[in-house]
């Protein structure tokens, strides 16, 4: 464990000081920005898109985009690296600077073998060839914890799980044994126990290698977890920069605070002790009709043609009553993103039965089948995608009363002003096409759009997961609002369990299209009876850097479990 | 490999049967019979009717297409009316030149196009760029026939350096030298369309590349952009090369229609005008068949290229 | 405070690392106000201004056989000479444009009609669309111009062929195109917001499908106006093309180049005005291509 | 940006190379191969005579002289009979050295040369003369003059050097047939048949045939006459004009038959070629008139267009001056020639506007001509637009030529059409008897007459084709061509070819045969 205080005396390794970044349009990405990394050092550089926290990074490797001006002046060891020209920069890149992407399904060439990458990061600096190459590459593998990794070289990325691929990237990053790693969202794109993983491996390394590690991110969560200091950008500019615990402990500036009071939490030990005597059934009358109801569903995927069918739900027999919100949680794989989809009929039934509002809605035809969809509405994971950009917000908003006829032009357009005003935008967003609004904003859009014709059930995957903590704290206290005060049965479909915590009156832990365990959410996340779900729980990284070091070790079990 | 054929091959067997029977009733249905165009003006009805008789075009059409297909079979493709040759033969000693000619395009196309962009890539230098894009627009802009005149009249009729047209006189292998010189003009002049079409796909395609993820990791890990470039982009760029490869062969081979007309290459271009302004139907259906063939194989051929250049198709993601 | 949170996302993309794609995307149309577009543009109106106004500029008649001057070089009289059949070659180019303007800007717009219609329709049943193309395949297993001189055999020469032939190579071309784009367009999660909904197969396709799909088949269209260009050239180079004395880009060249030895000026002009059509056809596609990919 | 590129370079260098390596690399010009020296210095031996040609032989009409490369085939590898000159038709020897009509004139008798052999050394007899003359009346090889063959019934082979043919009535065109039945080999028919093998008892011998592309022909040593100067002879299938022409200029061929005119009259002003015509053998360039289109039917129609078409016109500018125009198809030195008659009808747009002023307007009338050639597309046009001028709208109808043989036979024009006739340069009688478009009993234009028929018999039941008996009944034929016009005769055309400077010696056949057994090529 290093203390920030004893090495501040030697010169820092990095030091970044007025970093400006400007591109042909108005806003610069980076105002000012000051950081500095000492020897052995993990700092986080935190905020949220538009912080310009990847930009800072990517001018210390001299890997800005074409057209980007940067002034100000970043120094490894005192030696100035800002504007150097590309065969200078070549000899600090992975030499001594190395990076690691937030992509790991991307980062990995797909038609290169990961030996011939790892040699290929060695040959860059005139390193070992050869038999040698491919031992160091070897023991680099054995470094990241990959296992067999004589076997692992003839690999292609698509071979390997999205963990193991950001464990090959962190391979090539440590090939030529950098000084310092910069590591930009290395997490975000995992599950939360590979996330966890990963994590635990970055601070061995750093422990083993006393590797210096500027760490970009947007989970608070990670940081506590990870870095020693912290410094909290807004718009360019440093707002905070503190030691991690007392950051955690009294953030000074209000940005800092609110992005604290802004990340969703689970209930932490204390709260767990109570939280079990709570009664996991919920009071309802049994004749009740469920709003949805799963009656040992199974869906396959892949055709029967291509000789490979792999189930994607297998079995699982789920009830929703209705005013009351499901959470599906589980990691990628676990199907949950499948159920919601078959709620919505997306997808086709392999076996056993849906009923929404007691109708069955797979085997509803013609107009039956017309009314039911009236009933649900269905929210999608990616707000990029999920407006025709064609249309503005009122015609989007308004297409389901089109496509049902629902009233004249005038009620229509009645209806969705009413609608943005409930999601919170200003009618004149009406106009706009969907390019013109930020995520946050396409999101509550969506969220109008499925409540058009008041659905009884609304099926929301991933809601908010594309959204920055802030952002998210928004939309899902809008969402809770809504809920309450429309009263529709939902589905909520997230990886995250605390957004699930937050939202959800009754959870459905997903493993591998089975359901392992499920209850009201408190009792599931309060008293966990499955193993995997106190994993996922103990996976979850606190926003709390206390717990860091009770956390460590489990993890480390974990992984050898793995 | 072997399963990707086989769940390709229903289909294309599905298209050359639809072929077969479109092309055998079509051509029939063609105004203006071989008989006429052998009998010449001044046959007599008596002489007309001898000829048909002789060609088996009294039978009604269903036995005449039973009797085709089983020849067909047989891998007997008959014998043409007016030329009088095994078509066979006819085919075989067509197919031989246009194939030499368009392989010959094909490749100087893909040397081409290949070292152009990446030459553009690499030296990613404005002037260079703009001089390429507006030289494969203009390969692309000028007609075939236009540019197989002008090379004629260039380099055979004002400096008589190269043949005007015409196969060499023995052969392609007794004189390679000779050969070669026959072959550049026709070659040249069908090879630069598709040049240019391919060099601004590849362009293209090693540019989107280059704006990949895998190659920010890999400056990161401070190997030289153009290094990247030739081990790495390269490679990740060539599966779709080679469809779009596939694809510009049948153009060439549409192109070299044209080309072996201005360059009198007897080879299937005029062949099958010939065939068919001549009602010589088992010469045309075959002609046509084979293009059908030629059209599904290749589709076939670049699938599988394609599959063997990328290790996701050719090995299965294991998680 | 909590609203300024939300602005300060307004501005940027929802991706970490979105801050310099710029999502202001130029429009398709923005891309042929400058460059390429524009120059495309230029070439290709001038070559319609040119056939639009033809009989005006045309000092004859394009069929009108001038006394004497029998296949006569450039001149104050003639400024492109005369051909074989003492014809002002400059009004018989000027005319001829106008036959290749009705096949660039019918044909292709009919075959690329039919196409867009059968790919839309046939590609939202599975049956239908795998008939479609492998009929599709059919087609384009033939070499245009093996397709072409097949259908002449048919119907004889003359423009008719040129349209049927250009129609039959566009349909598919442009089935095929429609088809793919349709099939990613369906996957978009807006597609199914409205399935979700309850929107039918129709609402699907004219509300959401075809307007997104528009975009690459624009692109087509400009290429496949450049190709009709040279499938008349060509037809007509092979004598497949439109019947004399109607004059037609293709066929003023190929006269052209049957007196290559002594009239070298014949094909001159006519060239000229393919290779501006063409090139500007292709600068708008490329112009258009670009602005997609951006 | 600064940054070295040197394998890039040499990956660029290599393909470069690789582009010019045809020109540069190669140890010799394809272009100095092909191209044979010039400059004369008296008949010399040896060499290979490469020609140019437009279309390919067809085995299954080799007999009509279909094609200039089935001509040339023919020319080189058969003799015939008799040989006519040029420009007459006083009969002369080849393997029959004299012959003898019988007063009745039933039958003829010929002595037959007996120093000939085949080109597979079997000696030549009167039998072979009986086999080519049946194969000539087989109807399925669609010859001309099959009808003249057709008529010969009896054959005395008897004597192996001497052959007697008698006939079912009088043939005035007897020596037509016996110039132009090529005596062929029994023994080799079927390969003959399917282009397998052509042998014959002529000059050249046939070695090879690579279809749409050559024919190959090698001398014959042991040649009956003078043996040939040349080697061997190659054809090259070059189908399109401009492309012989190039072919020719670029060294690779040393004569061409397919040049278009006014190639022609170029390269006539070359000092690097020669052009020459044979004013014998020629063709004839004509309007038919389909009768069964009720607009045509009218003879005042049809002479409005014989005044209409400005022949001289055609002549100068199509034809380069190659030609003259015509009424009637005879060449000058045919007994049938009529200088006056052939003057009938002259440019008169004036007499043709007051012919059709007296029809009143008559529609649209298709005008249909062979497609892809260009001397029929320029005529074409010239006479639209002649017809045009004196108010007769036309409408051009390119057809391929299959489709136009088609029309022609089913007589389905149902208009005007434009094309060539021969036969006009035989015995008269030939071509009202035998040329299709002429034929008395069924023609295209759906023209039938008594008188005509009659008159057409009548001039080919004499004994001698050139007798006052014979004149008197062409001067018949030759009114009721004119009076009825349903053939309006516009040019007769020479044959031309244009060869380098070093080819001497060229003959040519009243068949349009070349004739290459004198042709030497000088170095």
């Amino acid at each position: 464990m290093t203390d920030p205080e004893g090495t501040t005396v030697t010169t820092p390794l990095l030091e970044v000081t007025d970093l400006a970044i400007s591109f042909s349009h108005p806003r610069p990405a980076v105002r000012s920005v000051s950081v500095t990394v000492d020897e052995g050092e993990v700092v986080a550089l935190v905020g949220e898109s538009g912080s310009g926290k990847s930009m800072t990074a990517r001018a210390v490797i001299g890997l800005l985009p074409d057209g980007a001006k940067a002034t100000g002046s970043v120094r490894l060891r005192g030696e100035e690296l800002l504007g150097l020209p590309e065969p200078e920069l070549i000899r600090y890149r992975g030499r001594r600077v190395a990076m690691v992407f937030q992509e790991p399904q991307t980062a990995l060439n797909p038609v290169r073998t990961i030996g011939w990458q790892i040699g290929e990061a060695l040959r860059a600096h005139g390193g070992v060839r050869g038999k040698a190459a491919r031992a160091r590459a070897v023991d680099l593998l054995r470094e990241v914890e990959i296992p067999d990794p004589e076997e692992r070289l003839g690999y292609y990325p698509h071979q390997l799980s999205g963990g193991q691929k950001q464990r090959v990237v962190l391979a090539l990053a440590l090939a030529n044994e950098p000084e310092l790693l910069l590591a930009d969202e290395p997490t975000t794109a995992l599950d939360v126990t590979v996330q966890a993983e990963i994590l635990a491996l970055l601070r061995r390394i750093r422990d083993r290698t006393g590797t210096s590690i500027l760490i970009i991110t947007h989970n608070m969560g990670v940081v506590a977890h990870l870095a020693d200091r912290v410094v909290v950008l807004r718009q360019g500019e440093v707002v905070e920069e503190a030691a991690t615990r007392d950051l955690f402990a009294d953030p000074r500036h209000a940005y800092t605070r609110q992005l604290l009071a802004a990340v969703p939490r689970l209930p932490g030990p204390d709260e767990r002790v109570h939280a079990v005597t709570d009664d996991d059934v919920p009071a309802v009358a049994a004749d009740a009709v469920a709003a949805l109801e799963y009656d040992d569903v199974r869906v396959h995927y892949g055709s029967r043609m291509r000789g490979r069918v792999l189930p994607a739900v297998d079995g699982v027999t789920l009830r929703l009553e209705r005013g009351q919100v499901l959470g599906l949680v589980g990691e990628s794989g676990s199907g949950k993103t499948t159920l919601g989809r078959l709620a919505a009929g997306l997808v086709p039934l392999a076996g056993g039965s849906v009923r929404v509002g007691g109708e069955d809605l797979v085997r509803a035809r013609g107009q039956r089948r017309v009314d039911l969809r009236r009933r649900l509405a269905f929210v999608h994971q990616d707000p990029e995608a999920s407006l025709d950009p064609r249309f503005s917000i009122a015609e989007a908003i308004r297409e389901p009363l089109d496509v049902h006829a629902v009233g004249s032009r005038k009620d229509r357009d009645v209806r969705v002003t009413e609608l943005l005003d409930a999601v919170r935008l200003p009618a004149s967003f009406a106009r706009r096409r969907p390019r013109e609004l930020s995520g946050g904003q396409r999101q509550r859009v969506a969220l109008a759009r499925a409540l058009t014709l008041d659905p009884e059930l609304l099926i929301a995957d991933e809601p908010t997961s594309a959204l920055d903590v802030s952002v998210q704290a928004e939309v899902l206290e809008l969402f809770a609002d809504l809920q309450q005060r429309l009263g529709f049965a939902c589905v909520f479909i997230s990886h995250d369990l605390a957004v699930v915590n937050k939202v959800a009156d009754q959870v459905a832990v997903l493993r591998a299209g089975r359901v392992v365990e499920s209850g009201s959410a408190a009792r599931v996340f309060g008293a966990p009876t499955h193993d995997y779900t106190r994993q996922l729980l103990a996976a979850v990284p606190v926003p709390d850097p206390t717990v860091r070091d009770a956390t460590g070790p489990a993890l480390r079990e974990q992984h050898i479990a793995s | 490999m072997g399963h990707y054929l086989l769940r390709r091959l229903p289909s294309a067997l599905v298209v050359l049967a639809i072929a077969s029977f479109g092309i055998f009733a079509l051509v029939r249905m063609v105004p203006g019979d071989p008989v006429s165009s052998l009998a010449g003006p001044d046959a007599t009805p008596e002489a007309r009717a001898a000829i048909r008789a002789d060609l088996g075009l009294d039978q009604p059409l269903v036995t005449q297409y039973v009797h085709w297909l089983g020849r067909l079979a047989h891998g007997d493709f008959g014998t043409s009316y007016r030329i009088g040759g095994q078509v066979k033969d006819l085919v075989a000693d067509g197919a031989v030149n246009t194939i030499v000619l368009t392989v010959t395009a094909l490749l100087l196309a893909a040397i081409v196009a290949l070292v152009a962009s990446v030459l553009a890539v690499v030296l990613d230098n404005r002037w260079v760029n703009a001089a390429l894009s507006f030289g494969n627009t203009l390969a692309i802009a000028l007609p075939t026939f236009v540019t197989g005149l002008v090379l004629i009249l260039l380099f055979a009729v004002v400096f008589p350096v190269l043949p005007a047209g015409g196969t060499p006189p023995d052969g392609f292998l007794a004189r390679p030298d000779i050969a070669a010189q026959y072959l550049l003009l026709p070659a040249v002049c069908l090879a630069l369309g598709a040049g240019a079409a391919l060099t601004r796909f590849l362009t293209e395609a090693l540019r989107t590349e280059l704006r990949q993820p895998y190659v920010t990791t890999a400056r990161a890990l401070g190997i030289p952009r153009r290094r990247i470039v030739l081990t790495q982009a390269l490679r990740n760029a060539l599966p779709s090369a080679v469809t779009v490869l596939g694809i510009q062969f049948g153009t060439l081979l549409g192109g070299a229609v044209l080309v072996e007309a201005i360059f009198t290459w007897p080879g299937l271009g005029g062949l099958i005008e010939e065939a068919i302004s001549g009602r010589d139907y088992p010469l045309v259906q075959v002609l046509l068949l084979l293009s059908v063939v030629v059209f599904v194989a290749i589709q076939l051929l670049t699938d599988v290229i394609h599959a063997w250049l990328d290790p996701r198709v050719r090995i299965g993601g294991a998680s | 405070m909590s609203e300024s949170l939300i602005d300060v996302a307004a501005p940027e993309a929802t991706h970490p690392d979105d801050q310099f794609d710029t999502r202001r995307r130029p429009g398709l149309w923005t891309a042929l106000r400058r460059g390429k577009g524009l120059a495309g543009l230029i070439l290709i109106g001038a070559v319609v201004a040119l056939g639009l106004l033809g009989p005006l500029l045309a000092p004859h008649g394009p069929t009108e056989q001038i006394p004497g001057a029998n296949l006569v070089g450039p001149s104050g009289a003639h400024w492109l000479g005369t051909d074989e059949v003492n014809r002002d070659i400059l009004s018989r180019t000027l005319y001829g444009i106008r036959t290749d303007l009705l096949v660039v800007f019918l044909a292709v717009p009919i075959g690329a009609a039919i196409g867009i219609l059968v790919g839309l329709v046939s590609s939202w049943w599975t049956f239908t669309d795998v008939l479609a193309q492998r009929l599709f395949d059919l087609v384009l297993a033939f070499p245009t111009l093996i397709l072409a001189i097949g259908l002449t055999a048919f119907v004889g020469p003359g423009l008719r062929t040129v349209f049927f032939v250009i129609v039959a190579v566009e349909l598919p071309v442009f089935g095929r195109l429609t088809r793919t784009s349709v099939r990613t367009v369906r996957e978009m999660p807006y597609v199914e917001a409205a399935h979700v909904v309850g929107a039918g197969s129709l609402w699907q396709l004219r509300r959401h499908v075809l307007p997104n799909s528009l975009e690459p088949l624009l692109v087509q269209l400009a290429v496949s106006m450049s190709v009709a260009v040279f499938i008349e050239g060509a037809m007509s180079f092979l004598g497949l093309g439109v019947r004399p004395p109607q004059p037609s880009l293709g066929s003023l060249i190929r006269d052209g180049v049957r007196n290559m030895y002594d009239a070298p000026f014949f094909a001159v002009g006519p060239l000229a005005v393919v290779v501006a059509l063409v090139l500007g056809l292709l600068l708008v596609s490329q112009a258009l291509a670009e602005a997609r990919r951006a | 940006m600064r940054r070295s590129t040197r394998p890039l370079h040499a990956l660029a260098l290599a393909v470069v190379g690789l582009l010019v390596v045809g020109v540069l690399s190669s140890c010799s010009s394809a272009v100095d191969e092909a191209s044979g020296a010039s400059g004369d210095s008296g008949p010399s031996d040896g060499g290979t005579l490469r020609i140019g040609s437009t279309s390919d032989i067809v085995p299954a009409s080799i007999f009509t002289n279909s094609s200039d490369a089935t001509n040339t085939l023919i020319g080189a590898v058969y003799d015939s009979l008799i040989d006519y000159p040029l420009d007459n038709l006083d009969p002369e020897p080849r393997l029959a050295t004299s012959w003898q009509v019988a007063k009745d004139g039933l039958s003829i008798t010929l002595q037959l040369r007996d120093d000939v052999k085949f080109h597979t050394g079997r000696e030549f007899t009167s039998k072979d003369v009986e086999f080519s003359i049946k194969t000539w009346a087989d109807p399925t090889w669609t010859v001309q003059l099959q009808r003249t063959a057709a008529a010969i019934t009896g054959f005395d082979t008897s004597d192996p050097h001497a052959i007697t043919l008698t006939f079912d009535h009088k043939l005035s065109n007897i020596f037509d047939l016996l110039d132009m039945v090529p005596i062929i080999d029994s023994e080799t028919f079927d390969q003959l048949k399917t282009g397998k093998a052509y042998v014959g008892t002529g000059p050249f011998v046939f070695k090879s045939w690579t279809p749409s592309s050559k024919l190959t022909f090698t001398k014959n040593p042991d040649y009956w006459g003078d043996e040939p100067h040349l080697d061997g002879i190659e054809v090259d299938i070059v189908s399109d004009p401009q492309a012989q022409v190039s072919q020719l200029r670029s060294g690779q061929l040393d004569l061409v038959t397919g040049a278009s005119n006014r190639d022609l009259e170029t390269l006539g002003k070359d000092s690097k070629f020669s052009v020459t015509g044979f004013d014998g053998a020629v063709q004839q360039i004509y309007v038919g008139a389909d009768l069964a289109n009720p607009d045509l039917q009218d003879v005042k129609l049809r002479q409005a267009i014989a005044y209409a078409i400005d022949r001289e016109r055609i002549v100068d500018e199509v034809f380069r001056g190659q030609g003259t125009p015509i009424n009637l198809p005879w060449p000058d030195y045919s007994p049938a020639y009529d200088a006056e008659a052939n003057k009938t009808y002259t440019y008169d747009p004036a007499k043709a506007k007051a012919l059709v002023a007296q029809l009143g307007d008559s529609p649209t009338i298709p005008l249909a001509y062979p497609a892809g050639n260009a001397n029929y597309e320029a005529v074409a046009q010239i006479v639209q637009s002649d017809l045009e001028a004196v108010g007769i709208k036309t409408q051009l109808q390119p057809a391929e030529y299959s489709q136009f043989i088609k029309q022609l036979i089913g007589g389905t024009f149902g208009g005007l059409w434009i094309l060539q006739h021969g036969y006009a340069h035989y015995t008269p009688s030939t071509l009202a008897v035998s040329a299709y478009p002429f034929n008395a009993d069924k023609n295209a234009s759906h023209f039938v007459s008594k008188d005509y028929k009659e008159h057409a018999d009548a001039a080919w039941n004499q004994d001698s084709g050139s007798s006052p008996e014979a004149v008197a009944e062409y001067k018949k034929l030759n009114k009721d061509l004119l009076d009825n016009l349903f053939l309006i005769e516009m040019a007769l055309l020479h044959f031309q070819t244009a060869e380098t400077k070093s080819v001497h010696g060229l003959n040519m056949s009243k068949r349009g045969e070349l004739d290459l057994r004198s042709t030497y090529l000088s170095d």
